[in-house]
C-alpha cells in the first residue's frame, strides 16, 4: 500500500516534470525540471534497492551532467532563444515519431508484464551490503565488453569534443 | 594547425558569449577608488581594456589659479591623499625654487624624513590592498598596522593624519615636538622586522609567486615609452629615481640604493617596493642621527609672489615622477599650476599590461600600478 | 587691488642677451622683507597671507632685466636678482636641433636653470622624433604634456612638452605658440604617454592634436562644454548649466 | 506501531536535534571564523554585541533576516528565489549519513540518522548537488559578474568533484565498505586511523573540499575583490544568508567527513590502546565535534595566510596534480592490498 503510494507520486513527480522539461520556454527552467525528474528517478532506485544507482545517479547526472548542461546554457543566450520561433518545419516529422513512440507504448502496456522476461536475482545478493558489489562484480565480469565499448565510445566523445572546442591543438 | 572543416561555422552564431564586456568599477573593490575599467573579455581572457577615469575630478589646477601660493598647499595634500607630504614637497620646494629661497638644513632634513616616512606608509598601503586584491587577507592589516604608526606620528608633527598641510613655503609650521626622534627612532628600529613579516607571508609563497610572476610584464624601453617612472619604471630596471637623477631636499647627503627588478614583473615590482620601504628606512635612520640644530623657517617673504616665469620641479614620490610646472605672471597666485601625476601616467599602461591575461590578474596588475584616483583624476 | 600692471606681459620671453649677472642656478639670497623674526612662512593653521591684501609699497625694479617689467617681482630690500629668461641659442642642444631643422627653434631661453625652447608648432612632430631618437639627444622619457592659456595673446595657448633623458640625465622644455584654432600635431606616435597627456590637454584646454589615436575628453564628461583650464572659462556658469542640464535641479 | 518509531520518530528527532545544533553551529563558526582570524590578525574582532561578541552571530542572523531582499529587475525570479535553497539543502542533507557516535550509543539508536550502506556514495553524491544553486544563483542574476562566478563554479566544480572522488577510492579500498559507520569501525578494528593508511588520499580529500567548499585560496567563485562576490553578488538579506549558511555548513561538512574518513570519527585516539582509556572521559561524540572543530580551525586557518589562486592556474591543479596523484594512489593501494591481502 505505502509502496503504492511512493510509486506513484514518484512517478507523477518524473513524468511531470519530463513534461515541463519539454514544454518549458526557458532551457535553464528546462535543465531544472530535468534535474528534478532525475532526482525522481534515484528516489525510485532507492525504493527498488538499488541504492548503488541511486547515489550514481546523484552524482553522475544531477552533480556532474547536468553542472555541465547549465554550463553550456548560461554560454548560449538564453534569452535571445526565448524570442526564437518554437516551432519550426520539422513538426510533420515530429508528429510521426511521436505517433511512433505512442503506438509502441500502448502496446507495451496492452500486452502488459508478458512481454518482460524478469528474473528474480537470489536473495543473498539483496542483502544489504551487497548492492555494490553485485553492480561491480557484473560489470566487470558479465558485462566486461559492453562495459569497455562504453568507455571507449566516451573516450572518443571526450576527444572530439576537445578537437571542436579548440581548433588549434 | 588550422582546421578549414569548422571555418564554415561562424562561431558568434553558435556561442555569442565569446567577447562579454565587463564594467569593471567605478564601485569594485579593487579598483582602489573610482576608476571604471570597461574589459572586453574572451572567455576571463582579456582583450581590450578602456579606462573612464574623472570621477573624482574636482579641478585642482583651476582652483589653484584662483588662491595666493601658500593657500595651494592642501590642495595638494588631496591630489595624492595616501602621500600627501610628498604632494606637499614637490609644491613647496617648487615655489621655493622660484622665489629664490632656500631653506634651513634642519627644514630638508625634516623634510626628507617626513617624505620617507610617506613613502613608506604609501607603499604600506599599496602592499595592504595589492596583498588583499590577491587575497591575502592578513598582510593588509600587518601593513595598517604599521602604516598607523606613521600617521601617529605624522598627526605628532603636522597635526593631522591624511590630508596633513605637511610643509609651509620656506619651512615647516613648528619644529619637531618633543619625543619625535625617538618615536621615529623606535618605529624605524621595528619596521624591519615588519617587513620582514610580510616577506614571510608573501615573498617566498607558491600561490603569490604564481599569481605575481610573469605578470603584467613590461620591458624597460616599452615602460620609458608609457613614460612609466617609480617602482613600476624601476621594476623594469630602468635605474631613474629622481632623488638621485635631480637631488632635491636634502637627498645628495645620504646613502642609499635604488633597487632594480629584472623582468618588469608584478612581482619584481613587488620586490623593489619593499626594497624601498628598507632603503627609505636607511635615509629615516640617517636623518634621525644627523638631524642638524637651526631655524626651522627660511626667511621668506610673507606675500609669495614670484617673478615672472616658469619652472617645473618633480620629485620621486611613492608613485612615480611628481612634477609641479609652474607659470607665475609674478601676482599672488600663480598663473597656472599643472601636476604632473605620476599614476595618471602609469595607469595608461594599464591596457598594455593586461592584453591577454585573466580578469584576476587585471586585479593584480591595477594593484601592482599602485594607482591612487585622486591623483588621477584630480 | 593688485593693479600691478600685467598688460605688458606680451612679448616677455624676449632672451635677454645683456647683462648675464644671474647665474644657472637660482642665486638664493633670502629675500626678506618681512619683519624678521616674524612667523614668515606658516605661522598658523590658516594660509599664510590671505589673498593679495598685502600690497607691496612701491615697486622695486632691482632687477635689471629689461623687456618684461619685472615691477610685479616682490619688492625686496636685499638687492637680488630676480630670475629671468636668459639666452642660450648657443646650446649645443640648440645648434644641434638648428643644423638639423633650420628656423624650428623659435627661441632658446632658460629660467633658473632650466632649458626652454620655443619651437615652431609645424614641426613638433618630427622634432620630437628626432629629440628621440638622436643618441646626442636621446630624450626618450616625454615627462608630461601641458598647455598654458593667455587669452590676450595672438597665438594664445603654449603647448608645453617636458623632456627628460634618462641616460644623459637632462632636462629640456619645448613650448610652442598656437592660437584658438590651431592644430598642433600628436607625438603619440613618438612616445605613448603622450596618448592621455595630450588627451588631458584636449579636454582641459581644447587643442586639437592631429593623428592623436583616441582624442576624447579623459577627465570630463564626454558631453561637457568647455574647456575649463581656459582662462575665459566661466566655472559658476558650466557647473550651473550642467547641474540643470543632467540634474534638472534649478536654483 | 515498531516500525513507525523506528524508522519515523526516531530519525525525524535526530533530524530536529542535528538541524539545531547544526544551525547554531555554523553561527558560531562565524563567530569562530571572525576572532580566529583576528586572533591571527593581531586584533580583536567582534566585541560589542555581548561578552567578547558572542552574541554576534544573533545579531547577524537577526540583520540578515531584518535586511530587505532586493532582486533585480531583470533577474529570473523564480530561479533566482530556488537558488539559495537547492544550495542551502544538501548541505544539511549530507548530515542524515554521517556518524558522530557508535551503533550503540544514543540508547542503542546509533549516533547517526541513517546508515545506509552506500553512504560515503550518498554524501559526495548530494553535496555535488549544492553547485547548481551556485549555478543557477549566479545565472538567474543576470549580471555579468555573477555568470563569471557561476562559470568558475561549474569548473571548478566539475575538476575537483573528480580528484575528490578518486581521493576516496583509497579509502574504500582499505575500508572495503561504503558505509561511513563501517568506515569507522573499520578504523576501530585495525587500530589505526586512515591517515596514516592513506596519507595521500587525505591531503587530495581535504585541499579538493576546500575547493569544494570555495575557501581561499581557491574562493574563485566568490572572490569579492575579482568578482565582488560572484555568484552571490545580487543576493542581500535572508538569500544571501542562505549562500552563507550553505558554504558553512560545506565546511562542517567536508570537516566531518575528513575526520569519518582519516581521523577515526568518533573514536578517540589510539583507540585500541587500552592504557589509554581514561581518554574515554570525553564521550564519543564530544571526540568527534573536537576533530570536526580542529579541522575548521585549519580551514581559517588558511584563510587567514594564504592568496588565492586565480582561476586556471585552480584548475591545472585539479587536473593535472590532484587528479593523477589521486589514481596513483587508488592503484598502488589496490596493487598493495592484492599483494598482501
Amino acid at each position: 500500500m505505502i509502496d503504492q503510494i511512493i510509486f506513484y507520486t514518484l512517478a507523477f513527480i518524473i513524468v511531470a516534470m519530463s513534461l515541463m522539461v519539454i514544454l518549458a520556454r526557458n532551457a535553464v527552467r528546462s535543465a531544472l525540471y530535468l534535474i528534478s525528474a532525475l532526482l525522481g528517478f534515484a528516489a525510485l532506485y532507492i525504493r527498488l534497492q538499488a541504492e548503488l544507482l541511486a547515489g550514481v545517479q546523484i552524482l553522475v547526472y544531477v552533480g556532474g551532467i547536468m553542472v555541465l548542461f547549465l554550463f553550456v546554457i548560461m554560454l548560449v543566450s538564453v534569452r535571445t532563444m526565448e524570442h526564437q520561433a518554437r516551432q519550426t518545419r520539422q513538426w510533420k516529422a515530429a508528429v510521426v515519431i511521436a505517433l511512433g513512440v505512442a503506438a509502441e507504448l500502448i502496446y507495451l502496456i496492452v500486452r502488459g508484464g508478458s512481454i518482460f522476461v524478469t528474473k528474480q536475482p537470489p536473495d543473498a545478493l539483496l542483502t544489504k551490503s551487497q548492492n555494490t558489489q553485485v553492480v561491480g562484480e557484473a560489470l566487470y565480469s558479465t558485462y566486461l565488453l559492453p562495459f569497455e565499448i562504453a568507455s571507449v565510445l566516451l573516450l572518443v566523445a571526450m576527444i572530439g569534443a576537445v578537437v571542436l572546442a579548440k581548433k588549434k591543438i | 594547425m588550422e582546421h578549414d572543416i569548422f571555418g564554415a561555422i561562424d562561431e558568434k552564431t553558435v556561442l555569442d558569449a565569446n567577447q562579454v564586456v565587463i564594467n569593471m568599477g567605478p564601485q569594485h573593490p579593487s579598483t582602489h577608488g573610482v576608476l571604471r575599467v570597461k574589459l572586453t573579455l574572451d572567455g576571463e581572457r582579456v582583450i581590450d581594456t578602456d579606462c573612464i577615469i574623472g570621477y573624482l575630478h574636482r579641478g585642482t589646477e583651476k582652483i589653484v589659479e584662483n588662491r595666493p601660493y601658500a593657500a595651494g598647499v592642501p590642495y595638494f595634500d588631496r591630489t595624492d591623499y595616501v602621500a600627501a607630504v610628498s604632494n606637499n614637497l614637490g609644491y613647496v620646494e617648487c615655489v621655493e625654487k622660484m622665489l629664490g629661497v632656500e631653506v634651513p638644513p634642519r627644514v630638508q632634513y625634516i623634510r626628507t624624513m617626513m617624505t620617507e616616512f610617506q613613502r613608506i606608509a604609501s607603499h604600506l598601503l599599496w602592499l595592504g590592498t595589492h596583498a588583499l586584491d590577491i587575497g591575502a587577507m592578513t598582510v593588509f592589516l600587518y601593513a595598517f598596522r604599521e602604516r598607523e604608526e606613521i600617521l601617529k606620528l605624522f598627526e605628532a608633527l603636522f597635526g593631522a593624519r591624511l590630508t596633513i598641510h605637511a610643509f609651509r613655503i620656506g619651512g615647516l609650521w613648528q619644529d619637531l615636538p618633543v619625543g619625535f626622534l625617538d618615536a621615529c627612532r623606535r618605529f624605524s628600529d621595528t619596521i624591519g622586522e615588519h617587513i620582514n613579516e610580510y616577506e614571510g607571508l608573501l615573498t617566498n609563497n607558491r600561490i603569490w609567486l604564481e599569481r605575481t610572476r610573469d605578470i603584467g610584464v613590461i620591458s624597460a624601453q616599452d615602460a620609458i615609452d608609457l613614460g612609466l617612472t617609480g617602482p613600476v619604471l624601476r621594476g623594469s630596471g630602468v635605474n631613474y629615481d629622481v632623488r638621485k637623477a635631480r637631488p632635491y631636499s636634502a637627498y645628495a647627503d645620504f646613502d642609499f640604493d635604488i633597487p632594480l627588478g629584472v623582468h618588469g614583473d608584478t612581482y619584481d615590482r613587488y620586490l623593489v617596493r619593499i626594497e624601498e620601504m628598507r632603503q627609505s628606512n636607511r635615509i629615516i635612520q640617517q636623518c634621525i642621527t644627523r638631524m642638524p640644530t637651526g631655524p626651522i623657517r627660511a626667511k621668506a617673504p610673507r606675500v609669495i609672489k614670484p617673478p615672472v616665469g616658469e619652472y617645473y620641479h618633480s620629485v620621486e614620490g611613492p608613485k612615480g615622477e611628481l612634477g609641479y610646472y609652474i607659470v607665475s605672471e609674478g601676482k599672488t597666485s600663480p598663473y597656472r599650476v599643472r601636476i604632473r601625476p605620476p599614476t595618471f601616467i602609469n595607469l595608461q599602461a594599464l591596457k598594455k599590461l593586461v592584453k591577454g591575461h585573466l580578469v584576476a590578474d587585471v586585479v593584480a596588475i591595477i594593484g601592482t600600478l599602485d594607482i591612487v584616483l585622486g591623483e588621477i583624476d584630480r | 587691488m593688485d593693479e600691478e600692471k600685467e598688460k605688458s606681459k606680451e612679448q616677455e620671453k624676449k632672451p635677454t642677451s645683456e647683462e648675464a649677472p644671474s647665474p644657472e642656478k637660482p642665486k638664493k639670497q633670502p629675500k626678506v622683507w618681512a619683519k624678521p623674526g616674524a612667523p614668515a612662512a606658516g605661522p598658523a593653521r590658516p594660509g599664510v597671507g590671505g589673498a593679495g591684501e598685502s600690497k607691496p609699497p612701491a615697486a622695486a625694479q632691482a632687477s635689471p632685466a629689461p623687456p618684461k617689467p619685472a615691477a610685479s617681482a616682490p619688492p625686496r630690500k636685499s638687492p637680488v636678482e630676480t630670475p629671468t629668461y636668459l639666452d642660450i641659442s648657443q646650446d649645443p642642444l640648440v645648434s644641434r636641433i638648428q643644423e638639423k631643422f633650420p628656423g624650428a627653434v623659435l627661441a632658446a631661453q632658460s629660467f633658473l636653470g632650466q632649458k626652454i625652447l620655443t619651437v615652431d608648432p609645424l614641426v613638433v612632430l618630427p622634432l620630437c622624433d628626432f629629440l628621440k631618437h638622436d643618441p646626442e639627444c636621446n630624450f626618450d622619457l616625454l615627462e608630461d604634456v601641458t598647455a598654458v592659456d593667455f587669452p590676450e595673446r595672438d597665438k594664445r595657448f603654449v603647448v608645453v612638452y617636458q623632456l627628460c633623458s634618462i641616460r644623459r640625465n637632462v632636462q629640456v622644455r619645448l613650448k610652442c605658440n598656437i592660437a584658438e584654432n590651431d592644430k598642433v600635431a600628436s607625438v603619440t606616435s613618438v612616445w605613448s604617454v603622450a596618448n592621455w597627456l595630450e588627451r588631458e590637454v584636449y579636454d582641459m584646454f581644447g587643442i586639437i592634436f592631429l593623428g592623436h589615436p583616441d582624442l576624447r575628453r579623459i577627465l570630463l564628461p564626454e558631453d561637457w562644454v568647455g574647456h575649463p583650464l581656459r582662462k575665459d572659462y566661466d566655472v559658476h556658469k558650466q557647473d550651473e548649466d550642467w547641474i540643470q542640464r543632467h540634474l534638472q535641479i534649478r536654483k | 506501531m515498531n516500525i513507525l518509531v523506528n524508522y519515523v520518530v526516531i530519525p525525524l528527532v535526530k533530524i530536529v536535534v542535528i538541524v539545531a545544533i547544526l544551525s547554531g553551529g555554523i553561527a558560531y563558526l562565524t563567530l569562530m571564523e571572525r576572532k580566529v582570524i583576528a586572533r591571527l590578525q593581531h586584533r580583536l574582532g567582534p566585541m560589542r554585541v555581548g561578552w567578547h561578541g558572542i552574541l554576534q552571530p544573533i545579531a547577524d542572523g537577526l540583520k540578515f533576516i531584518i535586511k530587505e531582499d532586493i532582486i533585480p529587475i531583470k533577474a529570473d525570479r523564480f530561479v533566482f528565489t530556488i537558488a539559495p535553497g537547492i544550495s542551502l539543502v544538501p548541505a544539511f542533507i549530507v548530515f542524515s549519513v554521517i556518524p558522530f557516535g557508535p551503533p550503540d550509543s544514543l540508547w542503542g539508536t546509533g549516533g547517526y540518522v541513517t546508515d545506509v550502506n552506500i553512504a560515503l556514495l550518498f554524501a559526495v553524491a548530494v553535496s555535488s548537488v549544492g553547485v547548481l544553486g551556485v549555478i543557477l544563483g549566479g545565472w538567474a542574476s543576470n549580471s555579468k559578474y555573477p555568470l563569471l562566478g557561476a562559470l568558475r563554479s561549474s569548473a571548478q566544480m566539475v575538476s575537483y568533484e573528480v580528484a575528490m572522488g578518486f581521493g576516496i577510492i583509497g579509502v574504500l579500498l582499505v575500508a572495503n565498505s561504503l558505509s561511513l559507520v563501517e568506515i569507522v569501525e573499520k578504523q576501530r578494528s585495525m587500530g589505526v586511523w586512515f591517515f596514516f593508511v592513506q596519507p595521500i588520499a587525505f591531503l587530495i580529500y581535504y585541499f579538493c573540499g576546500m575547493a569544494e567548499t570555495n575557501r581561499l585560496p581557491f574562493d574563485l567563485p566568490e572572490a569579492e575583490t575579482e568578482l565582488v562576490g560572484g555568484f552571490h553578488t545580487e543576493y542581500s538579506g535572508f538569500r544571501f544568508s542562505l549562500f552563507f549558511i550553505a558554504e558553512y555548513a560545506n565546511m562542517i561538512t567536508v570537516s566531518s567527513l575528513a575526520v569519518t574518513l582519516f581521523f577515526g570519527g568518533w573514536l578517540r585516539p589510539f583507540s585500541s590502546v587500552a592504557a589509554l582509556s581514561f581518554l574515554d572521559i570525553i564521550p564519543p561524540p564530544l571526540w568527534f565535534v573536537i576533530k570536526v572543530l580542529i579541522f575548521l580551525y585549519i580551514f581559517i586557518w588558511v584563510r587567514g595566510t594564504l592568496p588565492r589562486f586565480r582561476f586556471d592556474q585552480l584548475m591545472r591543479i585539479g587536473w593535472k596534480v590532484f587528479l593523477p596523484v589521486a589514481m596513483a594512489n587508488v592503484m598502488v593501494t589496490g596493487a598493495i592490498l592484492l599483494k598482501f591481502l
